[in-house]
């Protein structure tokens, strides 16, 4: 007696497409991921969860490195998430290989889109389950963009994704102004982040920067976030 | 069993501090001289990059046609003016992938970007190099004698333009009683600007 | 007890494409964008959502350069709809390649629909679910088309599509000339998104434009538009 | 009146990959496996259930040797694990050729991931039903790595797989610390093993190990285990 | 019916306790000489690993854009810098695929990793040989008399960088009355380190 | 309408009561000598078979690779250490696919398995021949002579080790002053030990 549905790649008759938005419910399950832009660069963060005791955090990798210049932190199904990062790199160096330059993020993110986008149209296959958060510095400036498995994508001064994602919005929307340099981007980034992860610790951040000035990717090692951590923790947190 | 044959003139580019000079005579196959508002040799690739090459006419204009069609695609894609190197890049590809043998073409690109004024000379083979100054076809062995004995660093725009006249007029050894002679396409950060240049009138008999 | 329906290419009983009429669905649920010919030129007008106060709205595009004379605003499915304006600009140059002239509005225009009207005959694959506002200076003058995902495409001295259209429609029945030049035709585009816009501020709204005398595209830069907004805001305006 | 349901690569409403869970739930009911890394090394352990008292267990490998240094303990559907083993020594041989080197452990793991994802993905298969763990030396020191049905790999210090795994899990989380030698490190699996094992007898455990030291995998022979056995007796045992 | 043609230049290399220097002449087929901050013959593959060649100038920038993309992408992989194994391994498999007919390419390819400095050479049918010295192209049987005779076990980079200066400029037999003469790199533990060393003055007449 | 160059050396193959003895000179194209723990034209296949071949050097690199990597996997799903003959066969169908021209490569396969010692030679075309000694190469002649003369049943591996040294010194006809000059891989029960014999000292004229 209630609705009854079908196959893969069409329209709803409210003009939807269901299994793209399905693919965004399998995102929002996923861990929760943040980025922010800022005049000192562009910082990507991601929470670990420690879904058992056991698990070794330091071999999972939650934000990437696509080219020296730009990074990436997925969110929904994992494995999803990897083929589109080794198609990103690909790309990234067909571009040099072309005009030999550095790509511009915008053109990765792009890229990305398109392959996500075909998989919603064509038969035989099924869309994507994953979102991206892309960032990096081009000769634009420091540039952040989400992708969603529909292929569409946006630019954005600070995005998260995953579940709880709301929660993170609110609190930067309050937080977020453009004129930081890299070192407190990444605090920002802490502390939002602190609000979902279980609990504060250094195993369970990830952080990847690009700095505007070196237009280098870098991925902070264990004492910068315990440092940061700690200079937070000077400034208190609280619980789930 | 048989050669190619070849019709060619002669093109010189000169690098100066505050932009580049690209300059070539007028000679094409069966002797006719032109006179318009576009030289022909020179192709504006975009609003601060231009091309200058040698081989068959017809290739050339193909050729300029297709770099300036994805060039054009790239810029929207990218944002931004491309840059020299990138436009001298994609043009060695797309040498490199219709291979051209060798001596059918030789392409010059000059521009200014961010960076700077750049001069990109494509050799036999296919390479990259950058450089101050360069001449491309037969006439340029004796080009190359005129521009180098009067090249210092850090010249003008201006003098680069005097330095490509010579060389070009003296290059091409023949006098017609009235035409006009050399086309120049000087590029600096506010754009670019071609002239044409006629060769002087003679002595009195 | 209501009615039964099934699978893609056919025709109902009635004559109808359901397929087509549910990605009319997914068009109208877009974002507003409008176009507006005048003697003076073309303008495109379209509004920038706010979805989250997060989002970066310089690095999004919602009226795209095909060439140098023409420009498209784009409704309803963003991934669908650039990788028809991908098409539209490979069809623009080869046009420059065939006839060495800049391309009619109407032919890059025919070219779209055509593409589109085959997503809808053969099997294997869905409709297009976006439908586009192309505008641009040919040698006819300025030129207005408005293409629908069935493959139709009608001109119109004025258009406006996605959401609320109508109410942006009866508004320009009411105060629509042909006798403008470009500057009034830029404040009408403003007057008439300020309908649907949440609030009227300068990064709301993107406008590109053609003019009769260049024939080129130019996009209005932030003070411009700032400079139109104010000039409305001396005439005061209201909320939704 | 029940939940009803249909075909292969699909997403549910909910954004999950169906065929990809039953997989999961073939997983469950394999025999119970474990991993352990420690300085010392990597200890890789299985319980061989004895289905009938005729059969052989000497003939049955739970634990595999990939590459001289790293080895694999699947669980799950017997068949498809086998699989995903030949496919793995491949992949580890193409490595030494191309780079003439020894594989990363994740590199491994990484290729094994990406043939379970296609299998998720493309129209004509369905999904491998077993889960795999990895573990091995190599120049990043010992690792261990856990597949899932889905493709998606974690990196761990510990894990379980198979029917009353949580059991074994719950087990590790209270005795696990980093700093054993491989000795301590075998006692502590064979304890974990003791669990879930019908009888704690020499022919219901297949152990497997790489030392940091040698970098080479060996399999324990029946002695040795029965030392460790006895080792334990000695602290006494129970039944289920 | 007609035979390849040819321009080649001389390089060196030579390992030593704490690093290796690789070397060569700048030689270029239409005779400009290249002054910047990097050296062409003398690529760089990754922070402490390069590649030395000699061959056709095109094919030697595509062949080493070909290795450093393939290599960055395995270090993102490996998440660890490349050995200097590795990455020869994979230059060899390049040249096995495209198996350019023997002469075309000689490399020589040098490095520090973890487990000290190497230098490999592959030889002209592919094979990889571990070395302590060697030196490629026309000069080489000049070259290789002076390394062989003033080589050492267990000397620094600092001698190896004068052996090498003097070998190249022995095998080359030219002086230009301003212009600089041999491209270094000299790689250690801590990183890349690229120059240029001029000829030196001639004695009063 | 052309031939192929081949440098090539010598090597010998010797079975005995309680193991095999393989061993060759250290020849190699451009005339580098190589000190390492590890000689070149001896290949460890397993830990009980080694193989020793003359040909192109290239080609002996990434063929012994082939085998190992498809032995090991076969001793993985045999669960048990390949046998001598299993690796000889296996060695041919590699040659017999890929058929490289008959005088491209001679190979010899020497291992012990619970079988005992056994040597297996493959002969021009392909065949496989077990035997108590062989050698391969120019001296091949030369050496066999010494081999022939000195070889009776049931010698040990010391005797073997030897005889090798012997045949191969008369075989090879070159002294550097202070060069080391024989590879040497003696199979036993025990695994396989490598080691190198420099050339001893001349009689006082």
């Amino acid at each position: 007696m209630a609705g009854y549905d079908r196959a893969i790649t069409i329209f709803s008759p409210e003009g939807e497409l269901y299994q793209v938005r399905y693919a965004g419910e399998a995102v929002k399950r996923g861990w929760a991921t943040l980025g922010i832009k800022c005049k000192g660069g562009v910082v990507l963060a991601a929470e670990k969860r420690k879904m058992s005791p056991l698990i070794d955090l330091s071999s999972i990798d939650k934000v990437y490195m696509i080219d020296e210049h730009i990074g990436i932190a997925p969110s929904g199904l994992h494995a999803d998430a990897r083929i589109l990062i080794d198609y990103a790199r690909e790309q990234a160096q067909t571009y040099r290989l072309l005009f030999d330059e550095p790509a511009e993020v915008e053109y990765v993110t792009k890229k990305i889109s398109d392959l996500k986008q075909v998989y919603t149209q064509h038969g035989g296959v099924r869309p994507f389950g994953a979102a991206l958060i892309v960032g990096g510095v081009d000769s634009h400036g420091p540039m952040l963009f989400q992708t969603d498995p529909g292929g569409i994508y946006f630019g954005y001064y600070a995005t998260a994704l995953g579940n709880s994602s709301s929660a993170i919005l609110d609190y930067l929307e309050k937080n977020y102004t453009y004129d930081m340099d890299i070192g407190e981007c990444t605090k920002l980034a802490v502390k939002a982040l602190s609000l979902v992860v279980e609990s504060l610790e250094v195993d369970r951040i990830e952080m990847g920067t690009i700095e505007t000035a070196t237009k280098k990717y870098r991925k902070l090692n264990t004492d910068e976030i315990k440092a940061l951590i700690d200079k937070i923790k000077e400034e208190r947190g609280s619980t789930q | 069993m048989s050669e190619y044959e070849i019709i060619t003139g002669t093109s010189v580019g000169i690098k100066a501090v505050d932009g580049v000079v690209l300059a070539s005579e007028k000679r094409v196959a069966y002797g006719f001289y032109l006179l318009s508002k576009s030289g022909k040799k020179l192709f504006k690739v975009t609003d601060n990059v231009g091309l200058v090459s040698s081989g068959v006419l017809a290739d050339m204009q193909v050729i300029s046609k297709l770099v300036r069609a994805n060039i054009s695609i790239h810029e929207m894609e990218a944002k931004r003016p491309a840059s020299t190197r990138a436009v001298a890049k994609f043009l060695s590809q797309v040498l490199f992938q219709n291979r051209y043998m060798p001596f059918l073409v030789e392409a010059m690109v000059g521009g200014v970007d961010e960076s700077g004024p750049h001069l990109i000379v494509l050799d036999a083979a296919g390479a990259l190099i950058e450089d101050d100054f360069a001449s491309l076809g037969t006439g340029a062995r004796t080009a190359i004698g005129i521009i180098e004995t009067s090249y210092k660093q850090g010249l003008s725009v201006n003098d680069a333009r005097m330095i490509a006249i010579n060389a070009i007029r003296e290059a091409s050894y023949r006098d017609a009683v009235s035409g006009d002679g050399v086309d120049l396409m000087i590029i600096t950060k506010e754009g670019i600007r071609e002239e044409t240049v006629p060769i002087a009138q003679p002595a009195r008999l």
